[in-house]
């Protein structure tokens, strides 16, 4: 394994010294809870916290900043945060309205919040309340599972929800039913033309041979549902955007905004190249793209491949994600 | 024969020794996972080596909590949460007992895997997680508590704990077998469907030798 | 060779199309020639071009907007910009004031912008003047040579060079000045994990062992001056810095802006482990740090590895940095 | 025989021939330099190929000037700016003669040479470039000149020019073998210094190829 890290354990803990520093005026850091918030006071607004494990940069803790998201805790490498993290980073920047936990649904990181939210409760902290998100349509949804992963759509909720909670007079309840609605309203699905290397492993996690993909992929080096040939850039674009506008579905004249999404070793060369077919397929379909984002939003440390997520549209969504978002990754 | 605290001590230490030896076993099991079972649980342990000096200040049912605080806020992820869960839940239900009876550790160990049960979104036995190990190991040691004599098990006796232990260890064990071939429906190895069958579910190991130590331990006594 | 593409021929072309069509409120384009021009309309200023190769990606093409590049012209993989498309370029953009290219050091962009202007003088078309980049301090410079390569320090270039150019009353002269200014004061060096694989050919330019490192590489898969051990980042990152850091020399109380750019394929985590050594040994040094940029801003397609770049600053290339340019990748 | 205009379009269409099928090794050799020699030359003489129709209606200066537009449009990169170069200026220094001397061709092979020095900045023999090839090949043919009879050369004659063409070839081949063990000056590979030595200089190669395909299509007429 050649990466440009030190120790393996020492990985989550010298990323987040990197951000903090390279942000010294957004960005504030509890950092052997791996707990990062934003440096500019604020008063009166219920706060919005994620958190999930590391490796899928820039998520969570480069999404931090007026805007957008109030703390972030990180776990290590594909580990949930651990609890006490997240009891310390709601009380670190509630301001009396309350928190909202925005999580990514994995049984990890729910069982790890939730043990938080009843310690919260039990010491009578922050009022808190949690939204979960699921938004990708490789994993059938049943009551009997894990059910369906959050994955790149993830940031669509923190833009949205974060640029809401700026607003006077915004409530825990309002927030979390908006939270709901945007997490309704996306979905993704991703491919890999090569699995991810963990620092600890030192190994990818999955075997790829030169001439396969791995459809359905998670953030997490979790192999996908199904291997298949090699396709060209067209057909396997093709393949997970129609699974991910059947599933809603979306439809004829609705207003979408498009992610493309790289998974860490990718070029973003061909993420456009990703993005020129996502957009002629929409436009089969009449689908109208409102705004696309391309580039590598959350990855899978060094995973070679994308995910493309749709967010169907509203006034109140479109005017949410406009507005500016003071954060390390200015994309939005 | 030792007291319960220096046997819980003993039995901490050589279950750390154990996890922290089968790190790369476990990193390759969940590889149909995200392969960061083995270093999570290595952390783990290692912090837990870190406070075991503390362990004399305390009674039987902190140390387990304890434990289990160190393990939840340094393993993170789902065995983070469930391994904590276990043992925070175990030294809640012993309580300040300084000397509990066997049906007092079996009680204990019942509600450490409700609660388990609960955090992983009603975790069932055939889902293909640490409950195919814990679940069996907890009916067995009801199983043996009903077997045994009032008069064994009426205040603590080493040899009955050790036949309790013994059940289940091999209740354990076999529940970890029985992963090998199950589709994974919790957890992350869950989202390969068909192809999460095959490989023994890393968390039931690390029950299994959670309990090995423990019999261990007692064996040597014996 | 498993890339997100169609035929290795269109690479390119789709990409550009993705590009604009994911930024149709800014961007125009010629495609035929590869042209990405600005879309606002603007009057009475110098305009500014860039070009190279492709496979740089976010380079050139996606710093064409407000307070950046006016145009840019994008070549092959790899392959300098034709001398057409940069006559058109330029003829293009052209509001009277004259047209300043700015052109990383390598023989092929050289003498391809080279051609353009004695076409451009021939033709009676607009004024032009051109600035040779040349940051690289793993190539010895010598006027026997080929001389130092041109790598990501040229984003500051771009940047400090595109902000000045929309202040009221600048001339060619001036802007020329400015950007050989800023080109004295920026110095880089990168190193790679392993090479890239370019459509084309298929499999990677260069091979590297499973603990070989290579220093000093370029921004085209050339192989570097030197094969050497694989280091932890600290170490590592010290070499090339230090190299940096006694080239130009930068001295105790400077000011600098870092600049930590990953080559394509290297996670954008490793790339903030990368800056917090940085940080540590400029500190150590006593050389302030005003600015930090970490992400991938000039890559080599799927190369892993990173650049260090450093640039001087005095107090008009801070406050051109820090003004907001409307580009694509909204880094800047 | 042929008159000189379709010869030329016979060379073009040979030269077409072998440089699109050198891709492969084109780009292997420029794999000290950032290996898109091949694609790029192949890409231009397609397009060579996509203007040949054109000709018919054109003089032979017009022609070479065709082909290093299209060279120059389509290949982009230091062998795009060098072909291009090379051709348009041959072509400029025929100007509008139809039948050209071989002291003609020989002008403006030195005067094609001369720009792409210049555009090279100030590229020599020895900095392992296309020069290498080229310079010898004319520094031949000028001496072969010298050798000839005034007869022979008084006009245009393809006995001579096979002889001058011959010189050229031998003169380009040779040198382009010896850059196999020169460390790059100039371009791309000059960068890894003394590691570019043990490779042909794809360039060169370039040169020995065209040399070479006008050399076959004389002698299919003797
Ligand atoms: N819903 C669940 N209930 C109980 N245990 C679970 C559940 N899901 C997963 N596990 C256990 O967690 C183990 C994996 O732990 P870990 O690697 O830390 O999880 P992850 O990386 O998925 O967060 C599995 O082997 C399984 O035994
Ligand atoms: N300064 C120069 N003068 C003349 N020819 C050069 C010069 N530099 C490079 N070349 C030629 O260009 C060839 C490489 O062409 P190409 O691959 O298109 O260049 P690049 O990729 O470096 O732009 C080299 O083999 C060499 O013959
Ligand atoms: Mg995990
Ligand atoms: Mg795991
Ligand atoms: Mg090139
Ligand atoms: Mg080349």
């Amino acid at each position: 394994m050649k990466k440009i890290i030190n120790r393996p354990d020492d990985v989550v803990d010298e990323m987040l010294k990197g951000l903090v520093l390279s942000n010294p005026d957004k960005l504030s850091a509890v950092f052997e809870k791996r707990i990062i918030y934003r440096k500019d006071p604020y008063l009166n607004k219920v706060a919005v916290i994620s958190g999930s494990g590391s490796g899928h940069e820039p998520d969570q803790a480069f999404y931090v900043g007026r805007g957008m998201l109030d703390a972030a805790c990180a776990g290590q490498v594909f580990a949930a945060p651990t609890l006490d993290a997240i009891v310390d980073a709601a009380k670190l920047v509630d301001r009396g309205r309350g928190v909202l936990f925005l999580v990514k649904n994995y049984t990890g990181d729910r069982a790890n919040f939730e043990m938080a939210s009843e310690m919260l409760e039990f010491e009578g902290g922050p009022d808190v309340d949690t939204v979960i998100i699921n938004d990708d349509v490789a994993v059938k949804d049943s009551t009997f599972t894990a059910g369906r992963r959050g994955v790149a759509g993830a940031m669509f909720v923190y833009k949205i929800v974060g640029a809401k909670s700026e607003e006077e007079g915004v409530n825990l309840k309002s927030l979390k039913t908006l939270a709901m609605e945007v997490n309704d309203n996306v979905r993704s699905m991703g491919f890999a033309l090569k699995s991810c290397t963990t620092p600890a492993k030192g190994s990818p996690t999955f075997d790829l041979g030169p001439d396969e993909i791995e459809l359905g992929v998670g953030l997490h080096g979790e192999p996908g549902r199904q291997r298949v040939k090699f396709m060209p850039a067209d057909q396997v674009i093709k393949t997970i955007t129609d699974a991910v506008v059947e599933d809603l579905p979306y439809a004829s004249g609705d207003e979408v905004a498009v992610m493309v999404n790289g998974l860490g070793g990718t070029p973003i060369g061909e993420l456009y190249i990703s993005a020129k077919i996502v957009h002629e397929i929409l436009e089969n379909k009449k689908i109208k793209i409102f705004k696309t984002y391309v580039n590598n939003f959350c990855t899978s440390l060094d995973m070679e491949g994308c995910s493309v997520s749709l967010l169907r549209l509203n006034e109140e969504f479109k005017k949410l994600l406009q507005s500016p978002a003071d954060i390390p990754v200015r994309y939005f | 024969m030792a007291n319960q605290k220096d046997t819980l001590i003993k039995v901490i230490e050589a279950a750390s020794k154990k996890l922290i030896a089968a790190e790369n076993e476990l990193t390759e099991l969940d590889s149909m996972g995200d392969a960061d079972c083995g270093s999570g649980v290595r952390r783990g342990f290692e912090a837990v080596n870190g406070v075991v000096g503390e362990f004399a200040q305390l009674e039987v049912g902190d140390i387990l909590k304890k434990v289990g605080f160190t393990l939840a806020y340094t393993i993170g992820g789902t065995s983070g949460a469930m391994l904590g869960t276990g043992f925070i839940e175990t030294g809640k239900s012993i309580g300040d007992k300084s000397n509990p009876e066997i049906a007092d550790w079996i009680k204990a160990a019942d509600s450490a895997l409700e609660v388990i049960k609960r955090r992983g979104g009603n975790t069932r036995v055939g889902d293909k997680t640490l409950v195919d190990a814990l679940e069996p190991a907890v009916i067995a040691m009801k199983k043996m508590l009903d077997v045994l004599q009032p008069a064994e098990v009426s205040e603590y006796s080493s040899d009955a704990l050790l036949q309790v232990m013994e059940a289940a260890y091999m209740a354990a064990r076999e529940g970890s077998d029985r992963t090998i071939d199950m589709i994974a429906r919790k957890g992350r190895a869950s989202y390969v469907g068909e192809r999460s069958r095959g490989n023994r579910d890393p968390g039931s190991l690390i029950v299994v030798l959670i309990f090995e130590a423990a019999l261990e331990v007692l064996r040597s006594y014996s």
